[in-house]
């Protein structure tokens, strides 16, 4: 895998690039993976949709997941549902597995909060600023730990945040609370335009456990049932109260960073195309068509099933108010001071005077 | 029973870990040294180490694991060592804990309580001292509270525990052990966002806070001796937010202000309070006025303090250019 | 030549790496990829990667070692890629770069021009609007920059790359492309902390900088052609150290202010140049000082950042008020 | 030397602790020991000095170093007079063995900043913000770079400081820029109270190079051969062109943190005791002796003769006139703006009419 400085370091793999069969295979129904396969499935219609839109005029900045639909669907999926998951803007597919509803989202890249944020979940809102919400990870995980229940905390990165004091700072706090949580990067090659080799000198950001005393896992983050894998051991193993994992999934960014960005400026077409021919979902494809769990002629349904399904959210989504224009008040904190009530007033007198 | 500020703060933090199955204290060196201070002593030995406990050296990583604790349903009250290294875990205040709420519209929420130690006029190292309550006016999402007495305090960091939004609390380290004060053993609390007139007076207002609040008051007196001046003083107790409605009825009383704090004085509590009263009391006003601050420097080393510091004598001068005196 | 601000900004950075050897230029995604707004352009293949690299995606590290090369005697100049996480490496900021000649008493200075792009109106993602500059105020040691239009920008950076002292050198995203204007392709500089009159009038004085420049200068033409109201508009360039004099000059003549800005209103710099007022000018103040500024709470999402930054419309409420009409 | 991750494995010696000869002895002359031998007592008996001075209110307040001057000497030792040190507030030997004069030091600690600091001896003045240095120390070494100057930097910090966000981006950003640096870690045990099993869950410090691609090496740091040594090593290999080393040097703080800390609330005697059996002075001393470089008879003498360069030095200290009251506003920025001036001159009348 060219993202490897050491060519020493193989990635976990159950799924080869062609689909077959070259590891172990984890203890999986047919639906679950038929599940899984559909959810990759909503992750990409889901990204290249809001792209659509935003091309459109009709959604903000949105960052592509296309390629990385192995990793996002493969680490949430064995969450069960008292645990909790923090992302970055990534993992908009991970956030869709743990329940959160599409049309919610969808809501969200109008440019709007989304008032009914399903708080059973467990999934908190996207992440901007790099790295952060690791720690939001290992504290969720230290504070059910304290509690004695028996949830465990997932956090997600990309391997730009591995540079983030905060991103040690998580691994250090897993690392000595014996935190049950499981930090994930998702390699994704690129942290906008900076590659991977200029962003750390270690062969592989699963080696950076072994400074913080936390296990490390370097996956195939193209190989859904890899990802899977790891992650259900790791969550398990965290629940069972053996301690943090830290998973390297080695995936890759298909797509633009972002709707505002042009990777031509900074990156070969060639990388990418060799990328494509190891695309998570073609992958998982294959093996379930070979092994008869998916029939071929149904690929080309269930896609258009999901694209009904994302125009229908995304249907619920524009059909939804706008928020208030001075709700932004609402959630400040649990009272407004008079002065905040004050100026919350005089917005609303320009509202009512000026703009409308 | 008569308590020092820090007697009164372990007593409130004693009680809410009692009162509070929820609530867990954790800092650097909270636990077996019961802080560097003594805020925390005996903690960890009454409430267990799982609940009462120390970190690695990280601010960041403090208040990061806080935030996640707040959210799961704990009520953290955490510590950071000295409020010159709040800038250390800038990020995580007010840009995560301050906007949880915010981000998530209600879905979840940051009940949080930030301790810090600040203040000048103790010798400390650098950035031991600097006063950092005015840059959270521009953060929207954190109340802060800087009590001036035992009694307060306690009062003060119950409402803060009790609070569903993220505090800040910002402890004098003069204040420490100078004086005791009476302070019931039992659990009280005082509101935050209310000031409290301390002293009643006519002829000008000084609105402080924290370790100014006797400087103002020991001014008040010699302003009153001298030149039989009635000053009324002010201790606004909470920063943010400001008790506008008794800035604003003190001053129209008065009709004239001066304000005291360590910070530096541009963008301080000052510029703000000043700001405050030429909106609300600008035909009351009768002279300019009067900002008695720290410098608009970094705070400096213990042998040049007390010229930076705020004084009694300052305030005097302040408050005869103001009195006309 | 016509410039955008970018361009003027891109023309200033290449005319700097170009005169002197010391000037290193970096941070994240300045590189091939020219900056996430190409402000950075070409600068690599210009002046090599030794000069002009990415780094990690790390704000402290860029501010701590940037500090290191600027005490070594490097010139840098490094982005941080919006003013939002100015917060993450704020420790770096301001109790290191602002500090370096204070704590070597001069042995050692930090002359270090720190861009970030700030301000709202484009539909940013969260943080990615915020505008910072008044946190600042209370953390000495860093001039804060805020260019208004492409020839300022280009010649505000070259004084601050020249600067012997740390530069936070603010960029409005919203201007960055908006409009063109004629700008010398040549070296030129502005001075730092001089304001600009860049329009005379004797009512009321609107002070503002960035992108509300010309949302005063909107309402100047309004309040003109609707009132006949003669407002002048000072647009400050540097807020801090604010241009005291031009700000007292402006007062005297006119009796009255308001101030705009896009930053939260409590502590603002609308706060400090209130209070400058109120020192300066206290008898020539006519009414009370307007403040058009947002709102006490964190940036809002695209879909009602609108509503929370100030219009000319709301600059002209403030104005009727203040002129009583 | 492989990078400790076994418990088991011990750090790299020269001499055990009954100052035995165990390791390779490196290239170093008599005169050069015996001076290392001094800085060390010159450490010492300052560090008991300024306690002192504090005990009486004649200084600030001041952290013991203590059972460290072998890594606070030895790491120092080595380094050129170009060579750049940005240390914490636990290496002032480090400071007085790269030049800084001892007077210059006391006079600080007496509550002032000292207006002659040595620029030219390219020490940054001490680090109150933990961790923080580390960064410093890498864009001093990658500025050398640039410039293409035969010039390495060195940053040190504690054991507590390793768990800052900052100190591992230092790593971080030392590995990817390949940054002439070394990076050492002083890791005396405690940080104030915690300890060191409590700051992180890795087995060793050391250990956290790899995850960053930076060589590593755990030393005994009360070994000042082996230090000295290690060090040598890593600075004229940084010099080279090879890139940069992290140093953990294991050691001991025998004192108390700081004047202002009470070791006795939570940590055994026992344990003191157990490492003052361990203490690099008298090591170092047995091995000069036994090698008769070093007169027995002398030793007393040698360090009455410290005792009184230390006093005199802070005998100069204390002759040195007081920072002028106004002072600080010189050095906030090169030129004052008005209003720092009139603050300025409100204090100079404050001082005049008020304290005068
Ligand atoms: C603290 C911070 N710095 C910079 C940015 C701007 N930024 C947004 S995404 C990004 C790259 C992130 O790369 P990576 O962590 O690899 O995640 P990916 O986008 O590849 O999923 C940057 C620099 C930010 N959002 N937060
Ligand atoms: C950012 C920051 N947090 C907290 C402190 C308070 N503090 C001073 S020294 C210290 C312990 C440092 O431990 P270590 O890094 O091991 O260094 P040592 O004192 O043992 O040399 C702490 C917590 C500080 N100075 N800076
Ligand atoms: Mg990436
Ligand atoms: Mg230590």
């Amino acid at each position: 895998m060219a993202i490897q400085t050491d060519p020493g370091l193989v990635p976990y793999q159950i799924l080869d690039a062609g689909g077959n069969l070259v590891g172990k295979m984890p203890g999986i129904s047919a639906e679950r993976m038929l599940s899984l396969y559909r959810s990759m499935q909503v992750g990409r219609v889901f990204s290249n949709k809001i792209i659509a839109l935003q091309r459109q005029g009709r959604a903000t900045t949105f960052g592509s997941l296309v390629g990385q639909e192995a990793t996002a669907v493969g680490l949430a999926a064995p969450m069960q549902p008292q645990d909790w998951l923090a992302t970055s803007y990534r993992e908009i597919a991970s956030l869709i597995v743990k329940g959160v509803p599409i049309p919610t989202l969808a809501y969200s890249f109008r440019g709007f909060t989304p008032e009914n944020w399903p708080a059973e979940t467990h999934c908190l809102p996207v992440q901007i600023v790099i790295g952060t919400q690791m720690l939001h990870a290992v504290g969720l995980a230290m504070a059910a730990k304290i509690a004695g229940d028996p949830a465990v905390a997932v956090g997600v990165c990309g391997d730009g945040a591995t540079s983030e004091g905060d991103f040690n700072e998580a691994l250090n706090f897993a690392g000595v609370f014996q935190a049950p949580v499981v930090l994930v990067v998702q390699n994704n090659g690129w942290a906008i335009s900076v590659p991977r080799s200029k962003q750390s000198a270690a062969s592989t950001f699963a080696a950076r456990g072994e400074g913080f005393g936390v296990p490390a896992r370097l996956v195939d983050g193209n190989d859904i049932l890899a990802v899977y894998d790891t992650m259900s051991k790791a969550i398990e193993n965290a629940r069972a109260g053996n301690g943090p994992t830290l998973v390297e999934t080695l995936t890759y960014r298909i797509g633009a960073h972002t709707t505002a960005d042009d990777p031509t400026r900074y990156r070969d077409a060639a990388e990418v195309e060799a990328w494509r021919a190891r695309d998570p979902i073609a992958r998982f494809q294959k093996f379930l068509i070979a092994r008869d769990l998916l029939a071929e002629q149904r690929v080309q349904q269930l896609i258009e099933e999901v694209e009904e399904e994302i125009n229908e959210a995304v249907r619920i989504a524009e059909s939804m108010p706008p928020m208030a224009p001075d709700s932004f008040f609402d959630y400040v904190a649990a009272t407004l001071s008079p002065r905040q009530q004050a100026q919350r007033a005089d917005l609303l007198r320009y509202i009512n005077q000026v703009i409308q | 029973m008569q308590m020092t500020m820090i007697e009164a703060l372990n007593s409130a933090l004693a009680l809410e870990l009692e009162r509070d199955r929820r609530v867990v204290v954790f800092g650097e060196d909270i636990g077996a040294n019961g802080g560097v201070f003594r805020v925390t002593e005996h903690l960890q030995n009454k409430f267990g180490e799982e609940r009462v406990f120390d970190t690695p050296l990280a601010e960041s990583g403090i208040i990061g694991t806080s935030i996640g604790m707040a959210i799961y349903g704990l009520r953290p009250i955490v510590e950071i060592q000295f409020a010159g290294f709040l800038f250390v875990c800038m990020n995580q205040l007010v840009s995560q804990a301050a906007r949880i709420r915010f981000r998530s519209a209600g879905a979840y929420t940051c009940p949080l309580v930030v301790r810090a130690p600040y203040g000048g006029g103790v010798r400390t190292p650098e950035l031991h001292s600097d006063s950092l309550e005015a840059v959270f006016l521009q953060t929207p999402g954190f109340k802060i509270v800087v009590p001036s007495n035992p009694y307060d305090a306690k009062g003060l960091l119950a409402s803060a525990v009790e609070d569903p939004d993220p505090v800040l609390f910002l402890e004098n380290i003069k204040l420490y052990r100078s004086f005791r004060a009476e302070t019931p053993t039992e659990h009280y609390s005082i509101p935050l966002g209310k000031a409290n007139v301390v002293q009643e007076g006519t002829d000008v207002s000084i609105f402080a806070y924290g370790a100014m609040v006797n400087v103002a008051l020991e001014a008040a007196k010699q302003a009153q001796q001298e030149t039989g001046t009635s000053v009324e003083v002010i201790d606004l107790r909470t920063v943010w937010p400001l008790d506008e409605d008794a800035i604003a009825a003190s001053v129209e009383k008065t009709g004239r202000a001066i304000i005291v704090h360590e910070a530096p004085r541009a963008g301080g509590i000052g510029a703000e309070i000043t700001a405050v009263i030429n909106e609300r009391c600008f035909y009351s006003l009768l002279k300019p006025i009067g900002r008695v601050t720290g410098y608009d420097t970094p705070y400096p080393v213990p042998g040049q303090e007390d010229y930076y510091l705020p004084t009694p004598a300052k305030v005097m001068t302040a408050l005869r250019e103001i009195m006309e005196l």
